[in-house]
C-alpha cells in the first residue's frame, strides 16, 4: 500500500516547530488562563460536594484573605517568610551547587563524603532547627541557617548526578583548549547542567517554605508559618488557604514571569522535539 | 542473518518512492527563517538503488529526514514504496543506544520473532565479531559506523535510506562493506536511497544519481546507469566518472 | 455479661491526662463504672483535634474557647471540665523581677502562640494593674513549649509563659511563678480558678453512647479522688512521668492535685462566661471567632443536673 | 621547553581507569569505614567541648538506643516508618515519574498543568496531612497517601527536566526502526533518565522520611516521627539521635548494598572521566 | 583572523615530537582487556606534517589522545615539541559546544587578548559566513565538521592535532580546505599530526607518513616525503601513490 503523505501548503512549512499543536491557536498565556481555571471550578464543586468546615469554597477562602490583607497583616508576614525563603534558598543553591559538583567530578571525595551527604539527607528538619535555636538564638540567622542546612544536601544531592553525567568529549576538548577554570565552568560544564539546576531549584524552593514553615512555628514570630499554626490551633482552614494561596500566587507570578522566560532564553539551543 | 545465507525472493515495497519537496524552511533559534530545500523531485523505481550526491550543507539529510517521516513540516508530498513495511537506515551518526552492547543495539532493531536470531555471519564480516559485547563508548567511530550499519543490515526492509555509510573507514574496509552492501542488496533488492560524497562509490551502487545544488537544494540533474552491477569494471567506471565530470562541473 | 460500653480517647503521650487515664486502667475504674477505655496515644498538640475530627477517637482533651468557637461554626462538640492547671509565667529564681510592671523591656517567651489565653489575661491584667503593654514593650518570642523552656533554662528568655507541666517543671529546677493565668483571670474577676480544659466529644455521641460518658466521668472522678490522697498511685506513674529527679516528681504531683476541679461544670459555668466577655474584649474575633458570648451548650449537660 | 611525561610501567596501564586515584591502595569500603569514623570523631569532640544537654556525646546516644532498642520499642517503631516510606516512595516514584515524562515530552499538556504543578509543590505538607486525616481518617492509607501526595509534585519536576533534555536522535532512530512503545520507554527512555531518577529517589527518600515524621506527629499513635516528638517534649536530644541514627543507619546500608551496587552496573557503560 | 591575513615567521616548538608508546591496554566494561597499541613510536620534527594512517580500530584515536594529554594510563613516554605552547586539535567529532553559536564556539578558543579579533576572512573561507548566530543543532554535519575546523584555524598552536579533519564533506568543499591548511600552515610551519583514511590527502599534504597495522597496533612502515608542498602535482602523486601501494599492500 503506497503512503500518500501530503503535508499542507507552504504557509504550513512557514510555521515554526514550536507553535504547532493540539491548540495551535490558544496563545500560552490563554492555556494559563483556562488551567487555573479550571483548578479553581475543581475546587469549588468540591466544596460544595464536600460541605465540610475543612474544605472552604473559594469564597470563604477569598474572605479569609481579605479579611488579613486589609490590615496589611496578611503581606507583612508574607514578607517575612519571602525573605527567608530567598535568603535560604540563595545559601543553599549556592553552597549546595559547590559542593555537589565537586563530588560528581571527583570519586574520591564522593567515596569519602557519601556517607556523610546520607547523614545530612536523612537528620529531620526538626532536629536541625531545634539545634540551630539552641546553639545561635532565636534569630533570623538561626532560622535562614536551619533552612539552609535542611535543603544544602538535596541540592548537592541532585547537581552531583548531574555532575556525573557531565559530557567527556567536551570537557576534553575544553583542556585541549586551555579553557580556564572559569570559563570551563561557565561555557562547558554550567550550561549541562541547567536541567539539574531547575529541577534542584523547583523542588528546592518548595521544600525551603515547607521547612520554613516549620522554621516559623517553633521559634519564629511571624511569617506565614507562625500565621498558618496559629489558624491551625483554631481549625480555620480558610485561613490557612488563604496564606497557602498568597505563597502560590507569589510563586506563579515568580514562575511565569522570571524563571520561564529565562528558562526559554537558556535552553533556545536545544533541538525542538520530532513532531513526525 | 539469514538475509546474508540464503536467496531471499526480490522485496522492497511495490510501488515507486515519489520525493516531492516544493519547499522546506527552518525557523531558526535566532527567529530567521533558513530555507533548505526549494524544490526537490525525484522518484525511486521499486527495487531500485538511487544516490543523492550535493555540496554540504545542501540538504540531503533534510531530504532523508522528510523520506524517513522525521519531519513533516515541509510543503510538497511523499509517496512512500510500502507504508507498512519496515525501512533500514544508517544516519550520519552512528546514533547507537550507548547503555546497551553491540550486540543489542543490533538485536533491538528485530522483530520479537526474529530476535533470537543468529547473527554471527554478519558481525563476522563487518569485523565486529570481537566487539559484541562491548558498550559503544568503547568503540572507535569506523566501529561504531559498522555497528549501525549491521543494525541497517540485520532486518529486512522494504526501504533503505543511507546516510555516507562507508565515511570514516579504511579503504580496505569500506572496499568490503560495500561488496557487502550490493551482496545483500542484490540478495533480495529493496528501494533504497543513498547520500555519499564519494561519486565513485555512487557510480559503483546506484541506478540513478541525483546532483543537487547548493543550498536552497534544488535537483541540478539526474543520471541514469543502466548497466548491469557485475558488469561495472573499473575502465567502465573511469569512463563514466569522466563522462559526468564533464556534465556536472566541480562535481569531482 | 452485659455488653461493656467502649470509648476512645486520644491524648498525649507524654501529656498528664495520659497519666490519669493510666492510673484509671490500672486500678479497673474504668470497668467497674461499666465502660472500657481505649487510651489512643498522640505526639502532638494537634493530632488528638485532628483525630476527633476525623472520628478516629471519641473524645480527647481541649480547651472550652475552642468547644465554644467550634460550636458557632457549626461544629457540635461540649465539654466537660477537667484540670483548672493553667499555664504560668515563670522567671529565674534570682531574677529581680518582682511583678508584671517589672518586665518592661525584657524578652517574654511565650508557648501557644499570641493567641493563648494565659497570655491574654496577662497582657490585661499588666494593662489593668501596671499600666504596660506587654506585647508591645517589650521582645516576645513565640515558639514551641519544649524549645522556650529549654531558652528559659539557657537565661535567652527573661521569662517565659509555659504550660502547665513546663512551669512545673521549671519550678523543680528553682524558677518562680510570676503570675499563672488563673491568678490573672481571677484578678480580673472570676470567683474562683476556672477549668480551662476539659474532656471534649460530641453531643451525638454523648446522645448515642450515653452509658459510656456516664460510666467514663464517673470513672474520671474515681480516679481523681484516688490520685488526690494516695501516693503509692503515683508511684506507679513514675516511668511515665518522665520526671527526671524526685523534687519535679513532687511537683508535678501537687501541681497536679492542685488542678483537680473543685466545681462543676455548671457552676462554673457563670465564671466561665465572664471570662469568655473580657477575652472576647482582648482577644477580639481572631480568638473567639464570630460569636459575642459563650456557645450556648459549650458546657455538657447531662440532664441530670436540671 | 620540551615536557616528558613518563607514564609508569607497563603494570599500570594494566589498571582499570576507575581504580587508580588518590588513594589507590585503600579499598571502597574502608573509606566509607573511615569517613563515618571521621564523623563520629567530629561529633564526640563537638559534644566534649559543648558539654551541653542539647548536644550528646556518643555514648550518651548509645545508652539511649540501647534503653529503647532492648525493649524491642525501637524496632517496632522503626519498622512501621519504613514500612510508610517504602510504601510511599514507591506510590511517588511511580505516579511522580509517570505524569513527570509526559509532561516532560508534550507541551501543551505541560503548560496547562504546570500551574497545578506549582500548587501542589507548595501547599503546606500540614495542609495535606491534615486534609487526609480529615477526609480518609486517621488510618495507614490516609498517612501514606498524604506521604506520597507531598513528594509525587517534587519527582514530576525532577523528571520533567529529565525527559525535556531526552535526546532526539535516538528517538529519531527507535522511530524509524519502528520500536514499540514499551521498547522505547525500556531501552531510550528510561536509561536516559537514569540521573534524574537516581536524583528524584535519593532526595525523595529523605523528603519522604520527613514527611512521614510530620505525618506520624500528627495522627500516628507509632512510628519514629511519634517517638521522635514525645522525645522532644521532654528535650531528650539523646534518645532523638537515637532514633535519627537508626533510621539514618538503614539508609547507609541501603546505599551501599543495593543502591550503589546497582547504580554502579547500570551506569558501566558511561566513559570513565578524563584523568589525564 | 590575522594568520590567514599577514605572513608571521615560522612558529611551531622548539623540539621534535617524540612519541613512544610501548602498550596501552583499555579495560572493558565487561572487565576483559582490550589491547589497542602494541608498540607505536616515531617522531615528528619541528614544523613539519606527520600522517598517520591505518585500520578502523587500530588505535589512531587513542594514540592522538595520548598526544593531548588526555590519556596518561599507558606505558611508554611522551615528548611535546613545546609544553607551554597550544595546542590545535580537530576532533573526529565536531564536540562543539551546543548552547553556543558557531561564532562563540569559535571565539571560546581564543585568549582574552584575541577574543575581540575579526574572523570574517575565516568563517568567509569556511563557507561558514551565513552560519555565525546558528547554534550547532542547526547546522549540518559537514557544516559542524568546518565549524571544528574554523576553530583550531583560529589559534596560533605550537602543535596542530588532526583526526580525520575533511571527512564528510564534498570533494569541492574538502580541496578548498585542504588548500586552505596548506596556506595556513606554510605561512606559520606548525608540528602537526594527522589522522586519515584518504591516501590522496596525506601524500599531498604530508611530510611523513606513518602507516599501522590492525590493533593492537604497531608500526608497519615510515613513508618519507621530500617533495616540496608547491611541487607536488598530479602526475607526482599519481606516481607516489603507486608507489606506496606497491610497498604498502592493501593500503589504496
Ligand atoms: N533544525 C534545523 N534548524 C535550522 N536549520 C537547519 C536545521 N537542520 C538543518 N538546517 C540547515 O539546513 C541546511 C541543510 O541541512 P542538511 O543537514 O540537510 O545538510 P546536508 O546536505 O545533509 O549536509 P552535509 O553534507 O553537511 O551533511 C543546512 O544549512 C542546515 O544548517
Ligand atoms: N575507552 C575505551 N575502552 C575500551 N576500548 C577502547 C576504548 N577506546 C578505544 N577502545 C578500543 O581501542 C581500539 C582503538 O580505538 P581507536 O579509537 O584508537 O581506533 P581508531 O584507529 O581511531 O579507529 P577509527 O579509524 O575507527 O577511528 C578499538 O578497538 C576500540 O574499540
Ligand atoms: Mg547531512
Ligand atoms: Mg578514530
Amino acid at each position: 500500500m503506497a503512503d500518500d503523505r501530503q503535508s499542507g501548503t507552504a504557509g504550513r512549512a512557514l510555521m515554526p516547530a514550536s507553535g504547532a499543536g493540539v491548540l495551535p491557536s490558544v496563545g500560552p498565556r490563554l492555556v494559563t488562563v483556562v488551567s487555573l481555571a479550571g483548578l479553581l471550578a475543581i475546587w469549588w464543586v468540591a466544596a460544595i460536594l464536600a460541605d465540610s468546615r475543612v474544605l472552604p469554597t473559594p469564597p470563604q477562602v477569598a474572605e479569609a484573605f481579605w479579611r488579613d490583607a486589609a490590615t496589611g497583616e496578611l503581606f507583612f508576614h508574607l514578607a517575612m517568610t519571602l525573605m527567608r525563603v530567598v535568603a535560604a534558598f540563595v545559601l543553599a543553591m549556592v553552597i549546595g551547587s559547590v559542593i555537589g559538583i565537586c563530588l560528581g567530578m571527583n570519586r574520591e571525595a564522593n567515596r569519602f563524603f557519601d556517607p556523610w551527604l546520607i547523614l545530612f539527607l536523612n537528620i529531620p528538619a526538626l532536629v536541625i532547627i531545634v539545634l540551630a535555636y539552641i546553639w545561635f538564638g532565636l534569630n533570623e540567622a538561626a532560622a535562614i541557617g536551619a533552612i539552609a542546612v535542611n535543603k544544602i544536601p538535596n541540592v548537592v544531592v541532585t547537581l552531583r548526578e548531574g555532575a556525573r553525567t557531565l559530557d567527556r568529549d567536551l570537557e576534553e576538548m575544553a583542556r585541549v583548549y586551555r579553557f580556564s577554570a572559569m570559563k570551563t565552568l561557565r561555557h562547558v560544564v554550567l550550561p549541562q547542567l541547567q536541567p539539574y539546576f531547575a529541577a534542584a531549584s523547583r523542588t528546592g524552593i518548595s521544600l525551603i517554605w515547607k521547612i520554613a514553615l516549620v522554621v516559623e512555628l517553633l521559634g519564629r514570630s511571624n511569617g506565614v508559618g507562625f500565621q498558618i499554626n496559629l489558624y491551625f490551633q483554631l481549625f480555620d482552614v480558610a485561613s490557612i488557604l488563604a496564606y497557602t494561596l498568597a505563597f502560590v500566587a507569589v510563586m506563579l507570578t515568580i514562575e511565569f514571569f522570571l524563571v520561564q522566560p529565562f528558562e526559554a532564553h537558556s535552553t533556545r539551543w536545544r533541538p525542538k522535539r520530532a513532531r513526525g | 542473518m539469514s538475509n546474508l545465507s540464503k536467496p531471499i525472493p526480490p522485496a522492497g515495497g511495490p510501488n515507486a518512492l515519489e520525493v516531492d519537496i516544493r519547499a522546506k524552511t527552518f525557523r531558526g533559534a535566532d527567529g530567521e527563517d533558513v530555507r533548505a530545500i526549494e524544490a526537490i523531485a525525484f522518484s525511486v523505481a521499486p527495487a531500485s538503488f538511487a544516490t543523492l550526491i550535493g555540496p554540504s550543507g545542501c540538504g540531503k539529510t533534510t531530504t532523508l529526514r522528510i523520506i524517513l517521516g522525521l519531519d513533516r513540516e515541509f510543503s510538497g508530498s511523499l509517496k512512500l514504496p510500502d507504508s507498512g513495511g519496515r525501512v533500514a537506515a544508517v544516519f550520519q551518526e552512528p546514533r547507537l543506544l550507548p547503555w546497551r552492547t553491540v550486540d543489542d543495539n543490533v538485536r533491538l532493531v528485530l522483530s520479537d520473532e526474529e530476535a533470537d536470531g543468529d547473527l554471527d555471519d554478519l558481525f563476522e564480516i563487518l569485523g565486529l565479531a570481537e566487539m559484541r559485547s562491548r558498550y559503544p563508548a568503547e568503540l572507535s567511530l569506523g566501529l561504531a559506523r559498522r555497528v549501525a550499519l549491521a543494525r541497517a543490515f540485520a532486518i529486512r526492509p522494504s526501504l533503505m535510506v543511507l546516510d555516507e555509510p562507508f565515511v570514516s573507514l579504511d579503504e580496505q574496509t569500506a572496499t568490503r562493506l560495500r561488496a557487502l552492501l550490493t551482496n545483500v542488496w542484490s540478495a533480495r533488492p529493496t528501494t533504497a536511497v543513498m547520500v555519499t560524497h564519494n561519486l565513485r562509490e555512487a557510480v559503483e551502487l546506484s541506478d540513478r544519481i541525483i546532483f543537487l545544488t547548493e543550498r536552497p537544494a534544488r535537483v541540478r540533474g539526474v543520471y541514469e546507469i543502466d548497466k548491469p552491477r557485475a558488469e561495472r569494471d573499473s575502465r567502465w567506471r573511469e569512463a563514466t566518472l569522466t563522462s559526468i565530470a564533464k556534465r556536472y562541473s566541480g562535481i569531482l | 455479661a452485659r455488653d461493656i460500653a467502649k470509648i476512645r480517647v486520644g491524648v498525649l503521650k507524654f501529656g498528664t491526662v495520659n497519666w490519669e487515664l493510666d492510673a484509671m486502667k490500672r486500678a479497673g475504674l474504668d470497668e467497674k463504672a461499666g465502660v472500657d477505655v481505649e487510651i489512643v496515644p498522640f505526639a502532638g498538640e494537634n493530632a488528638s483535634a485532628v483525630a476527633l475530627q476525623a472520628g478516629s477517637v471519641d473524645m480527647i482533651v481541649s480547651d472550652w474557647l475552642w468547644v465554644s468557637r467550634m460550636r458557632a461554626e457549626g461544629a457540635d462538640f461540649t465539654f466537660v471540665p477537667y484540670s483548672t492547671s493553667v499555664g504560668s509565667l515563670m522567671i529565674q529564681g534570682d531574677s529581680e523581677v518582682e511583678d508584671l510592671g517589672d518586665l518592661k523591656g525584657k524578652t517574654i517567651g511565650v508557648a501557644g502562640g499570641p493567641l493563648d489565653k494565659n497570655w491574654l489575661l496577662i497582657q490585661a491584667l499588666a494593662k489593668k494593674d501596671n499600666g504596660l503593654d506587654l506585647s508591645a514593650e517589650n521582645y516576645i518570642v513565640y515558639g514551641a513549649p519544649p524549645l522556650l523552656a529549654e531558652k528559659a533554662r539557657q537565661g535567652e528568655l527573661d521569662a517565659v509563659l509555659n504550660f502547665w507541666h513546663y512551669a512545673a517543671r521549671l519550678e523543680a529546677e528553682g524558677f518562680r511563678t510570676l503570675v499563672s493565668g488563673s491568678d490573672a483571670a481571677m484578678k480580673l474577676g472570676t470567683s474562683g480558678p476556672v477549668a480551662s480544659i476539659g474532656w471534649v466529644f460530641g453531643d451525638a455521641f454523648a446522645r448515642n453512647n450515653e452509658a459510656a460518658i456516664a460510666g467514663f466521668l464517673a470513672a474520671d472522678k474515681a480516679t481523681k479522688d484516688v490520685l488526690a490522697s494516695s501516693d503509692e498511685a503515683w508511684e506507679a506513674l513514675k516511668p511515665l512521668m518522665k520526671a527526671g529527679d524526685e523534687k519535679t516528681f513532687v511537683k508535678l504531683r501537687d501541681r497536679y492535685r492542685e488542678g483537680i476541679p473543685a466545681r462543676s461544670g455548671t457552676a462554673e459555668a457563670k465564671d466561665t462566661e465572664k471570662l469568655y466577655e473580657i477575652l472576647a474584649k482582648i482577644g477580639g474575633e481572631k480568638l473567639v471567632g464570630p460569636a459575642k458570648t459563650l456557645s450556648p451548650g459549650t458546657y455538657y449537660d447531662d440532664g441530670k443536673n436540671g
